[in-house]
């Protein structure tokens, strides 16, 4: 990793040195590196996201640092690891914003710190830019230096229940999460979403994860009619878990929902490969396959992680494309409009069909949300290769 | 002491002890010969009890204490037992949830099973009243069966030198004496014993020579034939002899 | 030794002690008070965040360091406060309060959940008591998750904004500072006070406490409702401070860290527990590639402190108590000294117990006793092992129910099974193994005896009304003239588990002089003192008697007992054998034999 | 449906008997209440799926090699965390330095396997249904348990001197009874107990650094319930615990049913303190 605390105290004394030979300041202020605020959750539990998106954001970083950085000023990046940890992600949001003075701050990468953090970021008057899904998050009047780089809770949702009702054409649904914040506060969104679109849902509650037993939830879906199970959560345990039931109950209905579904993880904890047939999570029009094919960028990306030694075998394509994104995103905006917080704002208010590997970014100064309904997809978990996924039988290429 | 005494078994001088910063024990000096019945009386509070668990390593202490030629200032209580130093506590305290049978058994802990059978029954065999309930849980004993078998356990190891703390503790006058009587059998056959008793007289007539212990020290070292016993034991008890007047 | 006046310059070098350890608390305030000039507003946040969790800690202190209680899941407090706070800010269960009072709330469910988390404590050992406090923390997690009409549930609610002069930033921090600061006072208020004393009184010496008239259950109420209310009002700074609160925020390792930076600071002290509480708030922003190792490394330090140094930061503080002591210090009572101590208004009551009898499984410890100690005698009760003798001491206590008969002082029957109402009696007592509070001093020791004295409340003691100053004042004052009776006065500001055994016997009945009691019981005194240290005691315990006090002396001693008392009653098997002057039953042939167990 | 109750809520039930029977096992010769009991669980699933399914060992030879860390876990719980502070047993150290410890090896876990729950391979290829071995194997685990210990209680010499110090250490110690080696051997019997029920309860719970908290709190309900020191306590209070918290999964389900188990364990707590089956103990006087 290219950010660690020593590189900022050299940086640092750099400066003090070059402060005492007596050079002209503006001479500094052109080579001092400009400083982007990182929040991601390492360590700790539910980091396995964050460790995927810190490969691809390390990966631009370095990229745009070996071709000569910004106007020959290098990124760096003051990486704080959260822990998914509210109480650290507000204490480093203060650190960032005040000592580091840093130009953005790219995350928290997860909800619950992003929901602390935000309000701090707004007051400190900070650019920030990040991939958390709380659709309160984004709130041009309350936060309008935040931007956000991926789709809404209510997008994924959406997305999900499209493919339920309108894709699979089934009206009885189940919907499912963990105790977490992700989860109750899915299910508060998506029941209503599902509803207005005509479904019945049959059966709606929220589970402990740690529970072992998900037979009598599943029993009482069975018997309330459902057709297809909706669970919204990140936790892998609590997924495999669901569908270990469901698969040895015998019952063959769709499990439609969140990412973590296909994840490696979730996939570990299967009691048998076939207890992944039928289940599909969200994912995203721009890093699936359609007819055994990634789309372009998304091919040309996966070259570039290949040439560059990347894993990714162990996490998930769009994860490193997201991280990606968010550190292009910033070096692209650095160049065009400089390290001044309202100069960011303004060229982001500005950004129209930004082409991310992720997705295409759309921002005007009324709508911070720039993620495109249409690329919010769902695909086939089973059909996991390097990462990425095919799509969901009944969308066309 | 008598120059008849004995070829000494146990050894004590300069001992000190007590609990914690409480000094209960000051510069005891003792002697047990080979197969002599030693009485160790004295007032409540006088540091018999904490003699007893001093010498068999229950309780950390200072000063000299030998055993059959040994050294056994630093012994724990386990090298004491297996050096033939065996110590029954006061208060007949049995393991109620055993047998007693069992219970006899955990006091052989550590020696061949041959030897612990043979041991048992021999230890048995001097209480008739408990061989007949050795499958019988401890809990269901009498107080004073409950004492036998803590003196049971005592022989399995067929001691050298047999502490006893206050065998006559809690039982009516019948059972008292029959465990005197045990202890008498026992110096018959030559196993040296040390007795802490309440009831002096009995204790007088089963011993050989008897200490008294006042406030943590030795105030008198006697032979039991002696005459004026009692009254120089009265004495010793009452401690009229450190009798100071007081101006108040 | 004609000098009748009390040494006053133990008083004098206690209240310098005094000055020197405001000190730190001196320089924490400057340093705290001029954080803002350094504008770093990082700086600002951390502090703030060790402010809050200070308040919190100063609560929980009382609870774990004073009164040794291991509630350590006390982060459902800052859960509660913070809750509460949060939803009547944001008016999600009722019309939107002003934060200001919300965070009153906060504190006052804070409060009230303290004492019923804190209630097994009464009844429960400690370990199941660390239990349910972990269990009860579960709870609330669980319940803010599934309440979501007020809660947000996992997502969460917005912490209040408190508008000025208290506004964000660092109007904020000088709240949290001032909070901090009146925290800290208060509860440094309480444990320099009688109801802090009677905490470390019942975490070191139980029985020494409930024999000084302390009321266990009270007093630990109050003290669960007081660390109660601070946990709440951390929890409603700390929803501001974070701005937005979830259910994953209040995690366990916060708890253990409240709990570990108390444990490092050292039991019964405040200033350890406040570094420690620093320490444990900075400590991670200066180590962050250490970050995932935090939990380990305080566990680590946890257990270092446990083995090594169980006193911790304070005890590393504490140079005073490691200078050496003179080695051959000699006890010198002052028994012209008691008419000062003990008022003759209370005595001249006549203690009696008639006809009692208590048996356990069977056997009869006491069988029918009757027994009378008059004011102004010293009665002797002796016997062999067994006897009853500490079993009658107990039903006097008030330990044991006698089956039959009563207790009596003067016309009063003592109520049984209430051994915390015998100081309201007067009726003192020491112990045989000697109950003392090891860490606190000897003075501090002696105070315990005063208990029921002090007029003022615990809500006085607080914020030091002038009724606790007169009390503190008067049990001081009252304290040193019961060492200098006894002869340790020289001894008063040492640490109490530095003294010597003999110390500590003159140091029990200094305590139970505190009560000016009407009757005094003294469990083998003289057990463990050496012959010059025995007439001098039995010179002392004389004299108490004199002064109009009723005397019970249990003794082995049987010159002692024959050289003071003026009474004798002899116990065997739970009855009297015999009673009488010492001469009658020194000649008592069957006493004779029943003590060489003829 | 109420036959997944009963199945569930058996093999849950048995894995917190087991824990509970670690307490017991601990508390019995040393009277310690350790929280190292949820740690050996957790630590029975984590190991057990890192010698199988990791490091592809044979199944015994994984299962032998994690009862003989557990053992000595054990060893080192009784050397660093009970022995230097049993001394002063009345202030309570205890509790801190087993917290300490426990925390620590958590902590430890979590970095070096990870914060994800990971599988625990399948041992034993037979199910689903009621055959399934995440039923049956803690359920055999636990009853295996309890006869064996009855065997060692019953018919060896140092079952009985186990007995022998949990009643009277001080009449033990006299006796000649090696006090201190009874007592390392008692801890590492509760780690090989600790472990044996993480390792068979593994493939329900998972092989999860956060099973630790989980599982000293479960485990120590039955120990609560059942009182101090009793194993046939702890495992009916272990299954009825199981059964409880299924049925309760089942009929109120979700979250309320981790709500009811703790008010039920408070309120039983605090009418009697000494569990439903124990005596109450002396006064201290």
């Amino acid at each position: 990793m290219s950010i660690t605390r020593r590189k900022v105290l050299a940086g640092s004394a750099v400066g003090a040195a070059s402060l005492a030979s007596g050079l002209a300041a503006p001479a500094i202020a052109a080579n001092e590196p400009i400083k982007i605020g990182y929040l991601p959750a390492l360590t700790g539990p539910s980091s396995s996201t964050g460790i995927g998106i810190n490969r691809g954001t390390v990966l631009a970083v370095d990229e745009i640092n070996a071709g000569g950085g910004i106007d020959g000023r290098k990124i760096e990046l003051i990486v704080r690891d959260t822990q998914s940890d509210p109480t650290k992600a507000v204490n480093a949001v203060a650190e960032l914003a005040q000592r580091q003075k840093v130009a953005i701050v790219w995350g928290p990468l997860n909800s619950g710190e992003a929901l602390a953090a935000t309000p701090l970021i707004a007051r400190d008057k900070v650019p920030m830019l990040h991939p958390c899904w709380v659709d309160e998050l984004i709130d041009v009047k309350k936060y309008p230096m935040a931007f956000r780089i991926a789709p809404t809770n209510t997008q994924v949702g959406g997305g999900a229940n499209y493919y339920v009702v309108d894709v699979l054409k089934l009206k009885k649904v189940a919907v499912i999460s963990d105790t977490t914040g992700y989860g109750t506060a899915s299910v508060n969104t998506y029941v209503p979403m599902l509803k207005a679109k005509g479904a019945e849902v049959v059966y709606e509650n929220h589970v402990d994860a740690a529970n072992p037993d998900l037979k009598p939830e599943l029993l009482r879906m069975q018997s309330a009619g459902a057709q297809a199970i909706m669970p919204w959560s990140v936790n892998a345990g609590f997924l495999s878990r669901i569908l270990n039931t469901r698969g040895a109950m015998g019952w063959d209905v769709p499990v439609v929902g969140q990412t973590t579904l296909g994840s490696g993880q979730t996939k570990a904890l299967l009691e048998k490969p076939e207890n992944w047939n039928k289940v599909y999570s969200n994912n995203f029009r721009q890093v699936c396959f359609a007819d055994g094919k990634l789309p372009e960028r998304a091919q040309e990306f996966v070259e570039r992680l290949k040439k560059a030694k990347i894993e990714m075998g162990d996490t998930l394509l769009w994860w490193i494309a997201l991280g990606w994104d968010g550190a292009k995103m910033m070096g692209d905006t650095l160049k065009a409009a400089g390290p001044k917080a309202d100069d960011i704002v303004a060229h982001w208010n500005k950004t129209k069909g930004w082409p991310g590997v992720y997705g295409t970014v759309t921002w005007t100064p009324e709508q911070h949300n720039g993620f495109p309904d249409s690329e919010v997809v769902m695909c086939e978990v089973n059909s996991l290769k390097d990462g990425a996924f095919n799509l969901a039988p009944g969308y066309a290429a | 002491m008598p120059i008849s005494a004995p070829e000494p078994l146990l050894e004590i001088s300069g001992l000190a002890s007590g609990y914690g910063k409480i000094g209960v024990l000051r510069g005891i000096d003792l002697r047990v010969g080979v197969g002599e019945a030693v009485a160790l009386l004295g007032p409540n509070g006088a540091g018999k009890t904490t003699l007893l668990r001093a010498v068999s390593g229950l309780l950390p202490r200072t000063g000299a204490i030998r055993f059959a030629g040994k050294d056994m200032a630093g012994a724990s209580p386990r090298d004491t037992v297996q050096a033939g130093l065996v110590h029954v506590v006061e208060g007949h305290r049995v393991f109620t949830q055993l047998s007693v049978f069992d219970n006899l058994l955990l006091a052989g802990y550590g020696m061949t099973r041959d030897e612990r059978a043979t041991q048992v029954e021999e230890a048995l065999a001097f209480f008739p009243d408990i061989a007949a309930k050795r499958q019988d849980r401890a809990g269901t004993l009498s107080g004073g069966q409950q004492q036998m078998l803590a003196v049971a356990q005592g022989l399995v190891r067929r001691p050298r030198l047999l502490m006893l703390d206050e065998p006559s503790a809690g039982l009516s006058p019948v059972l008292v004496d029959r465990v005197l009587a045990a202890v008498a059998r026992l110096r018959e056959g030559g196993t040296a014993v040390l007795l802490v008793e309440q009831l002096i007289e009995k204790a007088l007539a089963v011993a050989d020579r008897v200490y008294a212990l006042a406030r943590g020290s030795i105030v008198l070292e006697a032979r039991t034939d002696e005459a004026d016993l009692p009254n120089r034991l009265e004495h010793a008890y009452f401690g009229q002899d450190v009798n100071a007047p007081l101006s108040s | 030794m004609t000098d009748t006046s009390a040494p006053a310059q133990p008083v004098r070098a206690l209240s310098l002690a005094r000055i020197e350890g405001a000190l730190p608390w001196i320089a924490l305030g400057l340093v705290g008070l001029l954080l803002p000039l350094l504008d770093d507003s990082y700086i600002g946040v951390i502090a703030q965040r060790a402010f809050i969790y200070w308040i919190l800690s100063a609560g929980l202190n009382l609870v774990v360091g004073y009164a040794g209680q291991i509630a350590i899941g006390w982060v459902s407090m800052l859960t509660l406060g913070a809750y509460t706070t949060a939803a009547l800010t944001a008016g999600t269960a009722t019309p939107a309060w002003h934060p200001y009072l919300a965070l009153v709330a906060g504190g006052a469910v804070g409060a009230l959940f303290g004492v019923i988390v804190g209630l097994p404590a009464l009844r429960l050992r400690t370990f199941y008591f660390a239990m349910t406090t972990l269990g009860f923390a579960t709870i609330v997690t669980q319940v803010a998750l599934a309440w979501k009409e007020v809660t947000g549930g996992g997502v969460g609610t917005p912490g209040p904004v408190f508008p000025w002069p208290f506004d964000p930033g660092w109007g904020f921090y000088y709240f949290c500072f001032i909070l901090a600061a009146l925290a800290t006072w208060m509860t440094a208020n309480l444990a320099s006070s009688r109801f802090g004393r009677a905490l470390v009184a019942i975490r070191d010496a139980e029985v020494a406490a409930e024999a000084s008239g302390v009321a266990k259950p009270r007093l630990l109420v109050a003290v669960f409702l007081f660390a109660g209310a601070l946990g709440g009002v951390a929890g409603g700074l700390f929803a501001s401070l974070q701005s937005y609160i979830t259910p994953d925020a209040f995690t366990f390792e916060m708890s253990v860290l409240f709990f570990i930076a108390i444990l490092i600071g050292g039991r019964g002290s405040i200033l350890g527990p406040a570094l420690g509480t620093i320490v444990l708030t900075v400590l991670p922003e200066f180590a962050a590639p250490l970050v995932q190792w935090s939990t380990f490394l305080y566990a680590a330090l946890l257990l270092l402190i446990v083995l090594i140094i169980p006193g911790g930061i304070a005890d590393l503080l504490d140079y005073k108590n490691r200078r050496p002591l003179e080695r051959h210090r000699e006890i010198v009572p002052r028994p012209e000294l008691l008419a000062r101590v003990l008022d003759r208004r209370t005595g001249g009551e006549v203690l009696s117990l008639a006809n009692v009898e208590l048996s356990f499984g069977g056997v009869r410890a006491i069988a029918g006793l009757d027994l009378e100690i008059r004011p102004g005698e010293v009665h002797g009760l002796i016997g062999p092992n067994g006897s009853g003798k500490t079993t009658t001491l107990n039903v006097i206590s008030g330990y044991y129910a006698p089956e039959a008969g009563q207790v009596r002082l003067g016309d009063a029957v003592l109520p049984p099974r209430a051994p915390h109402l015998r100081a309201d009696y007067r009726i003192a007592r020491t112990f045989q193994t000697p109950r003392l509070i090891g860490g606190a001093s000897v003075l501090d020791n002696v105070m315990i005896g005063g208990t029921i004295d002090g007029q003022g409340s615990f809500a006085e003691s607080l914020l030091t009304l002038p009724r606790h100053r007169r009390d503190e004042k008067r049990l001081r004052e009252a304290a040193m003239l019961a060492l200098a009776v006894v002869g340790l006065d020289q001894l008063a500001a040492v640490r109490a588990d530095r003294l010597q055994h003999s110390e500590l016997r003159f140091m029990e009945i200094a305590r139970a002089l505190m009560l000016r009691p009407a009757c005094l019981m003294l469990d083998e005194p003289a057990a463990g003192l050496s012959a010059d240290e025995i007439r001098r005691l039995g010179a002392l315990i004389v004299a108490i008697s004199r002064q109009g006090t009723a005397v019970l002396l249990v003794e082995h001693h049987a010159d002692l007992i024959f050289d003071i008392c003026d009474r004798v009653t002899v116990l065997n098997l739970g009855k009297v054998l015999a009673a009488g002057t010492p001469a009658e039953i020194r000649s008592h042939r069957e006493v004779v034999s029943a003590y060489l167990g003829a | 449906m109420f036959a997944s109750i009963v199945s569930y809520g058996l093999a849950v039930g048995a894995v917190y008997a087991l824990i509970g029977i670690t307490y017991n096992v601990m508390f019995s010769a040393s009277r310690v209440f350790s929280f190292t009991a949820g740690m050996l669980g957790m630590l029975g699933g984590v190991l057990g799926a890192l010698f199988i399914a990791k490091m592809g060992l044979p199944a015994i030879v994984g299962l032998v090699l994690v009862l003989a860390c557990g053992a000595v876990i054990g060893l080192v719980t009784e050397l660093l965390t009970v022995r230097p502070v049993l001394k002063s047993i009345e202030q309570h150290l205890y509790v801190l330095s087993t917290l300490a410890f426990a925390l620590m090896v958590q902590q430890l876990t979590a970095v070096e396997w990870g914060t994800e729950a990971q599988p625990f391979p399948r041992l034993i290829p037979i199910g689903p249904g009621w055959l399934d071995q995440q039923f049956w194997l803690p359920m055999l685990a636990c009853a295996v348990t309890i006869v064996g210990l009855e065997l060692l209680y019953r018919k060896t010499l140092i079952g009985r001197a186990f007995l022998a110090i949990a009643e009277d250490s001080y009449a033990a110690r006299a006796l000649g009874l090696p006090e201190t080696q009874l007592r390392m051997a008692s801890f590492a019997l509760a780690g090989v107990i600790g472990t044996l029920a993480g390792f068979t309860g593994a493939e329900m719970l998972l092989a999860f650094f956060g099973n630790q908290s989980i599982l000293n709190f479960y485990g120590f309900v039955p120990v609560a319930l059942g009182g101090m020191g009793s194993n046939r306590g702890a495992v009916v209070g272990g299954l009825a615990l199981g059964l409880f918290q299924q049925a309760a999964n089942f009929l109120v389900g979700g979250i309320f049913a981790a709500v009811a188990v703790f008010a039920v364990f408070i309120i039983v707590l605090l009418l009697r303190p000494e569990g439903l089956a124990g005596a109450s103990t002396a006064r201290r006087v």
